[in-house]
């Protein structure tokens, strides 16, 4: 079942090319369904290629296709393994679910089938980087997601905030990549090769633990997916990527791409295991990132925007796994973020559509009656990341801060500000889901909500049947899904020696604080006329603290400006001065020189003789004839 | 240092300057002079001549001296030839034939394009006459 | 003689009978060029025929010494040589010669009266070429210099009416002479140090290398000093270039293309013959004169060429600029001769080809042609203008041109053997490199010429219909620069065993 | 003392180096190529002397034909010089300097 595996790039790139290419003569439906089709097929393709892990009968293998760089050791081969291979289910299963999606969202639009072309281009990219079995590969991959997320956010460039909000993510992320590249450079002098698996066996042999390289690359490497996951300091760039369409936003900044940096991080977890102090840094600041983002999505007003910064609170959580050693927790969780993220977004997409493209919490609410199945899967999705009992959420959230306080000593502190983080998640986002369906109606004139297509509330429907299940995958009785990833980590030793009763205490408390949570959120926004939220504190987290305007002037003020004195002065002055200096040397040269020439047949005879007597002299000179 | 070899020399460059240095005395000692300065000046009706004139000698003559130049160098190569013929033998004398062809044949060229002719000018004045003469007795 | 024995000096024997025939038939048959002008022809052909002879003989039966006063005890030093190097020369002579001719036609028929004396002196100047590259005497090779620069003397001042040209012969003729006084003095001291006036052949220079060791090489070097400034001087490098300007803007357009491609032919040929040849085991000590002439030259000649005004004098420092692109090859020793052969066979025809083209342009009689005669010369007469830009292109060293061909050739031939002086292995690297960059200078002046013709031409004199023979020259120069540019192997190979002895 | 071949060379080099002196100093065309000429006869005495001195025949032939090239240019250079100053009165060179940059 592996030889097809190529396809998975394949087939989204050839929908990607088809669709840029005969977009306008395939037409509005068809080319939707043409990409949700191939994106389909790629999803059984890869669900079929991974029966084998399910089991447990199958081992991670290596597929070769061509050789790119020999020298290098950058060949084009597949590491298909456990953990690739659950990317792959959820990067193609969400993303032909989001597909389906768009073709309703996106009706209407007349660069319709160019937004599919983007959309499978993404996919083929996520696909390059899961697939990669070198780091080469995989920055190939990491670079064109780079590209197809920049393509996206500003789908409808006619929008200036939406070009401008494309442009920045682009940046921030070249920024991160910056990191990356310059991890991979290490990597290629100590190791001498970018292929996973020498790179993975040797390291432990050749770096003690806490090596000095080995940190330096762990590090420059969480640079890299800290531009990618948008954690601190570069997580700027994602709540303006809201501008772009909502699938986008679902697909790209809640599923899959934004994943992309846990994904390498939890790939190369050799390097992390050999480099303790960075794994440190990794959990710090993904727990600061978690918890700065939650505080700004409580007084965020736009429904998206709130999504946004919840989204770089759970990668914070995320990061933390990773961090903590507990690599498994950290990709369940990236799991089931996928599943309910991407269904936030799609409920709230649909809230929006059905509002005539209002996404200000304030002018909704009471829309429980009028959209019925969105209600209901976004209530699934708001108690799944809340952190309620039987939903996915809580079990992955709660196997993150689990493996937290196993590690004991200074971690604990990082498990209790996580605590505190699901204590804010579940205020904003029930804050979030009584503010849209509970209270009064506060809609403009002229504006009747009614539920959205079936294309839009069928991946709704799919969506929320996977957050609720998915969790019971792995309850801490069972751990399947550790045991499903076992193979991937084979090279890492997993947190382990919690007892049954401590883990289930530990649940209690997370449930108990979700609870909390969820009642204040109630109580405060359940209500006809909505709280003032005009403190302070609420209009400071409204503009994320001033964090961007930081930058803005701190960052790209000068960068600007020395841009603009260079190519004012410099460029004129020093490229085109020397260009046109050796011109006019030249030139002069030859106006002195023609002088020489001066006409006189004297003149030329004294320089025959001076000729002729330099010359004797200089034959003299080095014969030595003296 | 044998000096008998350069005698003769010797004595035929003392002949040489006696003579020259005995004419012009004898002239000297023997002429009357008193010099006057209206003999001194320029013939009768002559101007003062600003500096001494350029000769200007026609081209001819210079086409003349050119000529011998070219062929006294030839004699040159003759002598060599002369001196030891019979060594060279025919081949040597089919060399100098060759040689002499050719300087034979440049010399004709030069004589037919009229290189040889002395005062060319007068003479067409003269044949021009001579035609237009015939042109009056005929008519 | 016996029969066999005429073929080594078969090129100068029909060249010289084709000079005596012209001048018999026009003292006999009167001016009508009709008459001498085949004639002439017939001679560069026949030349060029006994180049090619002279080629198979070499190539099948070896090169060979041949001594012309046979059954005398003359001094045993042979006078004529039959190798590699004379045979390609001649054949590259009487081609080129030819070429010349065809390109002088227009001259010739303008002359009139005198165009006999022309045609003759053009005969017995390529004699008097070939006649320097086929001896190893060297006062012969002083006999054949004179002979060709005598005869280019006269034909730089056969526009008696037109005072540039009457300039441009005294200063030739002047600095001629001078320099070729200088090149003799070397002969007599190389003679004074050595012993011998012959390159091989019995007591010859070779041997008394050979055998003695030289302690006071004082004459010895400055002799060798003194033949490389003549030689330097006929083939236009610099500092002794600067005749080559004005005489080449004085001279008649016509035959100055002749003049400058012969010279640099049998110039180099000679420097082979001498210094490659006859001083080999001295190449430690003359390899680095050669490179610094080639330095100088190549710097001078482009710079002066960018400011130029008039394009006779522009082809005149370009052909500075190429005399020391191709010492460069030489500063190789004697493994460089094939390289400059290549350099010098192609570089004579763009030559002979470009300067055809400005007769046309500007009267073959004119002794000026500024800049703007080309103006729009593509528009005014699109085949001209096409043929001219593949000359300038083969000159300015193009790919896919002749011109590139020869000085990636040369370049690499001075790079390969490994250099004295500058003491570095791989050869005179420093030249390569100050040639490269120059090329890329002179590019500038090149494509001047070349945008002068592509421009719209304001209100130029009609361009005369150019006779036949003058667009045959262009056309087979043009045709050489691109075929030898693309397909440059058969030349390579035929070049390869240019050797000398 | 004798007089070794030496001396001859000696005074060959200085008669070269006067004719070259000459050539440079003098202004009249006429005596310019006086001094060539003059250089060319120093090298003839060289010729004739080394060969004289190394019982050797080449350098007096080479001297003979070194007098016929003299000749050749001395007719030769004599026609240019006549014609180029049919143009103008005086033998000055400096004032041939229509041709330069």
């Amino acid at each position: 079942m592996t030889d097809f595996l190529w396809l998975l790039v394949a087939l989204p790139l050839a929908g990607a090319a088809l669709n840029l290419i005969l977009g306008k003569r395939i037409g509005e439906p068809r080319s939707g369904w043409f990409g949700f089709g191939l994106i389909a097929i790629s999803f059984v393709i890869g669900f079929g290629a991974s029966l084998g892990f399910f089991a447990g009968t199958s081992n991670p293998q290596t597929i070769y296709l061509f050789s790119w760089i020999p020298a290098v050791g950058a060949d084009a081969a597949i590491l298909w393994d456990p953990l690739s291979a659950l990317l792959t289910m959820i990067v193609t299963g969400v993303g032909a679910l989001i597909h389906l999606y768009s073709i309703g969202y996106m009706h209407g639009d007349d660069r319709y089938p160019r937004f599919f072309a983007f959309l499978n281009l993404f996919i083929a990219s996520m696909m390059i980087l899961v697939l990669a079995s070198n780091f080469a590969v995989m920055f190939v991959g990491w670079e064109l997601v780079g590209l197809s997320s920049y393509l996206l956010i500003s789908f409808w460039f006619t929008k200036p905030e939406a070009a401008a909000a494309g442009k920045k993510a682009f940046v921030v992320n070249r920024i991160g990549d910056w990191g990356f590249l310059v991890a991979l450079m290490l990597i290629f002098m100590t190791f001498g090769t970018f292929d996973f698996r020498t790179i993975f066996e040797n390291a432990p042999a050749m770096f003690g633990v806490g090596a000095g390289t080995i940190t330096a690359i762990t590090l420059l490497l969480f640079v890299g997916a800290a531009g990618k996951s948008a954690q601190i300091p570069l997580y700027v760039w994602l709540p303006d990527a809201m501008e772009g369409p909502t699938p986008v936003s679902a697909l790209i900044h809640a599923a899959t791409m934004v994943t992309a940096g846990v994904f390498m991080m939890a790939r190369s977890a050799v390097l992390f295991e050999l480099a303790p102090v960075s794994a440190g840094v990794v959990a710090v600041v993904g727990t600061l990132t978690a918890l700065l983002a939650a505080v700004i999505a409580v007084a965020q007003t736009d429904i998206k925007r709130v999504l946004a910064y919840s989204t770089i609170s759970q990668l914070g959580y995320m990061v933390l796994g990773i961090g903590v050693g507990a690599y498994a927790a950290g990709v369940f969780h990236l799991t089931t973020h996928a599943m309910f993220k991407a269904l936030l977004f799609l409920g709230a997409g649909s809230v929006i559509h059905a509002l005539a493209n209002q996404q200000d919490m304030r002018k909704m609410g009471a829309l429980r009656k009028a959209m019925p199945i969105t209600f209901i899967t976004m209530a699934a999705a708001w108690l799944a990341i809340s952190g309620m009992f039987p939903f996915s959420g809580f079990w992955s959230k709660d196997e993150v801060l689990a493996a937290a306080f196993a590690r004991g000593g200074a971690w604990l502190i990082l498990y209790v500000i996580g605590l505190g983080v699901a204590l804010i998640t579940a205020f904003y986002m029930t804050r979030l889901f009584a503010m849209t369906f509970l209270g009064s109606s506060r809609w403009d004139e002229g504006v009747t909500p009614h539920e959205s297509p079936r294309t839009m509330t069928v991946p709704l429907v799919v969506l929320g049947l996977g957050t609720v299940f998915l969790g019971l995958f792995n309850t801490p009785a069972r751990h399947a899904f550790e045991h499903f990833l076992e193979p991937a980590f084979s090279g890492v030793e997993q947190v382990e020696g919690l007892s049954i009763g401590l883990i289930s205490t530990l649940a209690v408390v997370a449930v108990i604080v979700a609870i909390v949570g969820i009642i204040i959120g109630l109580r405060r926004y359940n209500t006809e006329v909505l709280p003032d939220e005009t403190g302070a504190f609420w209009r400071r987290a409204l503009a994320a603290f001033g964090v961007d305007d930081l930058y803005g002037r701190f960052l790209v003020a000068p960068g600007k400006a020395v841009a603009d004195w260079w190519a004012s002065v410099v460029d004129p002055k020093v490229v085109d001065g020397a260009v046109h200096g050796i011109a006019k040397g030249a030139i002069g040269g030859g106006e002195r020189a023609r002088a020489v020439q001066s006409g006189q047949v004297r003149w030329y005879a004294a320089v025959v003789a001076i000729g002729a007597v330099a010359l004797v002299v200089f034959l003299l000179v080095l014969g030595g004839g003296f | 240092m044998e000096l008998s070899d350069y005698l003769p020399i010797a004595l035929m460059t003392l002949l040489g300057i006696g003579f020259a240095v005995a004419s012009i005395l004898v002239s000297k000692l023997l002429a009357p002079s008193n010099p006057t300065p209206e003999k001194l000046a320029p013939y009768e009706c002559g101007i003062v001549p600003l500096q001494d004139p350029v000769e200007r000698f026609p081209v001819k003559f210079y086409l003349v001296a050119m000529l011998f130049v070219i062929f006294d160098v030839e004699i040159i190569f003759l002598f060599v030839w002369a001196v030891s013929y019979k060594e060279f033998g025919w081949a040597g004398l089919g060399a100098v034939v060759v040689f002499m062809l050719m300087l034979i044949e440049t010399l004709a060229y030069v004589w037919k394009r009229g290189a040889l002719e002395w005062n060319v000018a007068r003479r067409q004045r003269y044949r021009r006459i001579v035609a237009e003469g015939h042109l009056e007795e005929a008519a | 003689m016996q029969g066999g024995a005429w073929l080594p000096i078969a090129f100068e024997v029909v060249l010289l009978v084709g000079a005596l025939a012209v001048l018999l038939v026009a003292v006999v048959a009167g001016r009508d060029r009709r008459f001498w002008g085949p004639a002439a022809g017939l001679a560069f052909a026949g030349a060029a025929l006994a180049g090619v002879l002279q080629w198979r003989e070499v190539s099948t039966s070896g090169a060979g010494l041949f001594f012309t006063a046979q059954g005398v005890s003359f001094a045993k030093s042979p006078m004529v040589v039959m190798d590699g190097l004379s045979a390609f020369g001649a054949i590259v002579l009487g081609l080129v010669g030819f070429v010349g001719f065809l390109a002088a036609w227009d001259l010739v028929a303008k002359v009139g009266r005198r165009g006999p004396e022309l045609v003759s002196l053009l005969l017995l100047s390529l004699a008097g070429l070939h006649m320097m590259m086929a001896t190893p005497n060297l006062v012969v090779i002083f006999l054949g210099l004179e002979t060709a620069s005598i005869s280019f003397y006269v034909v730089a001042g056969f526009l008696r009416r037109q005072k540039g040209s009457a300039e441009s012969s005294f200063k030739y003729f002047l600095l001629g002479s001078l320099a070729s006084a200088l090149f003799l003095y070397g002969v007599a001291l190389t003679f004074a140090a050595t012993g011998s006036l012959t390159l091989y052949g019995g007591n010859s220079i070779r041997d008394f290398f050979s055998s003695t060791i030289v302690t006071q090489p004082g004459i010895l070097l400055a002799g060798m000093a003194l033949m490389l400034v003549g030689i330097a001087f006929k083939v236009s490098a610099a500092p002794f270039h600067q005749w080559a300007p004005d005489v080449y803007q004085g001279a008649p357009t016509g035959a100055v293309g002749f003049m400058a491609a012969t010279v640099k032919i049998a110039g180099f040929a000679a420097l082979a013959r001498i210094f490659g040849a006859g001083l080999v085991s001295q190449v430690d000590t003359w390899t680095p004169i050669v490179a610094v002439l080639a330095a100088v030259s190549m710097v001078v000649g482009t710079v002066l060429a960018l400011v130029q005004s008039d394009v006779k004098r522009m082809l005149a420092y370009s052909g500075v600029a190429h005399a020391g692109y191709i010492l460069t090859a030489m500063t190789a020793g004697v493994a460089g001769v094939p390289a400059m052969w290549f350099y010098v066979s192609t570089y004579a025809f763009m030559v002979v080809g470009g300067f055809a083209v400005l007769s046309t342009v500007s009267g073959s009689d004119s002794s000026k042609v500024p800049l703007d005669d080309l103006k729009g010369l593509v528009k005014r007469s699109p085949e001209m203008g096409w043929l001219m830009t593949f000359v300038v292109l083969g000159m300015s060293g193009m790919p896919f041109f002749a011109g590139f061909v020869a000085k990636v050739f040369s370049f690499v031939t001075a790079t390969a053997v490994p250099a004295p002086w500058p003491a570095n292995d791989h050869g005179y690297l420093w030249l390569v490199v100050l040639g490269v960059v120059m090329s890329v200078v002179g590019l500038a002046f090149y494509f001047r010429i070349i945008g002068t013709m592509f421009s719209t031409p304001d209100d130029q004199a009609e361009l005369q219909e150019a006779g036949l023979p003058v667009r045959f020259a262009v056309i087979v120069s043009a045709v050489i620069t691109v075929a030898f540019g693309i397909v440059p192997w058969p030349l390579i190979e035929a070049v390869r065993d240019a050797f000398p002895i | 003392m004798t007089v070794t071949v030496t001396w001859y060379l000696v005074l060959a080099a200085a008669l070269f180096s006067m004719g070259a002196a000459g050539v440079l100093i003098r202004r009249n065309a006429l005596i310019m190529f006086m001094s060539i000429e003059l250089m060319l006869n120093s090298v003839n005495l060289t010729f004739v002397a080394v060969s004289k001195h190394l019982g050797l025949i080449e350098g007096q032939v080479a001297a003979l034909f070194v007098m016929v090239i003299a000749a050749a240019e001395v007719t030769v250079g004599l026609a240019i010089i006549v014609a180029i100053f049919r143009f103008r009165s005086s033998a000055n060179v400096d004032e041939l300097s229509e041709l330069r940059g």
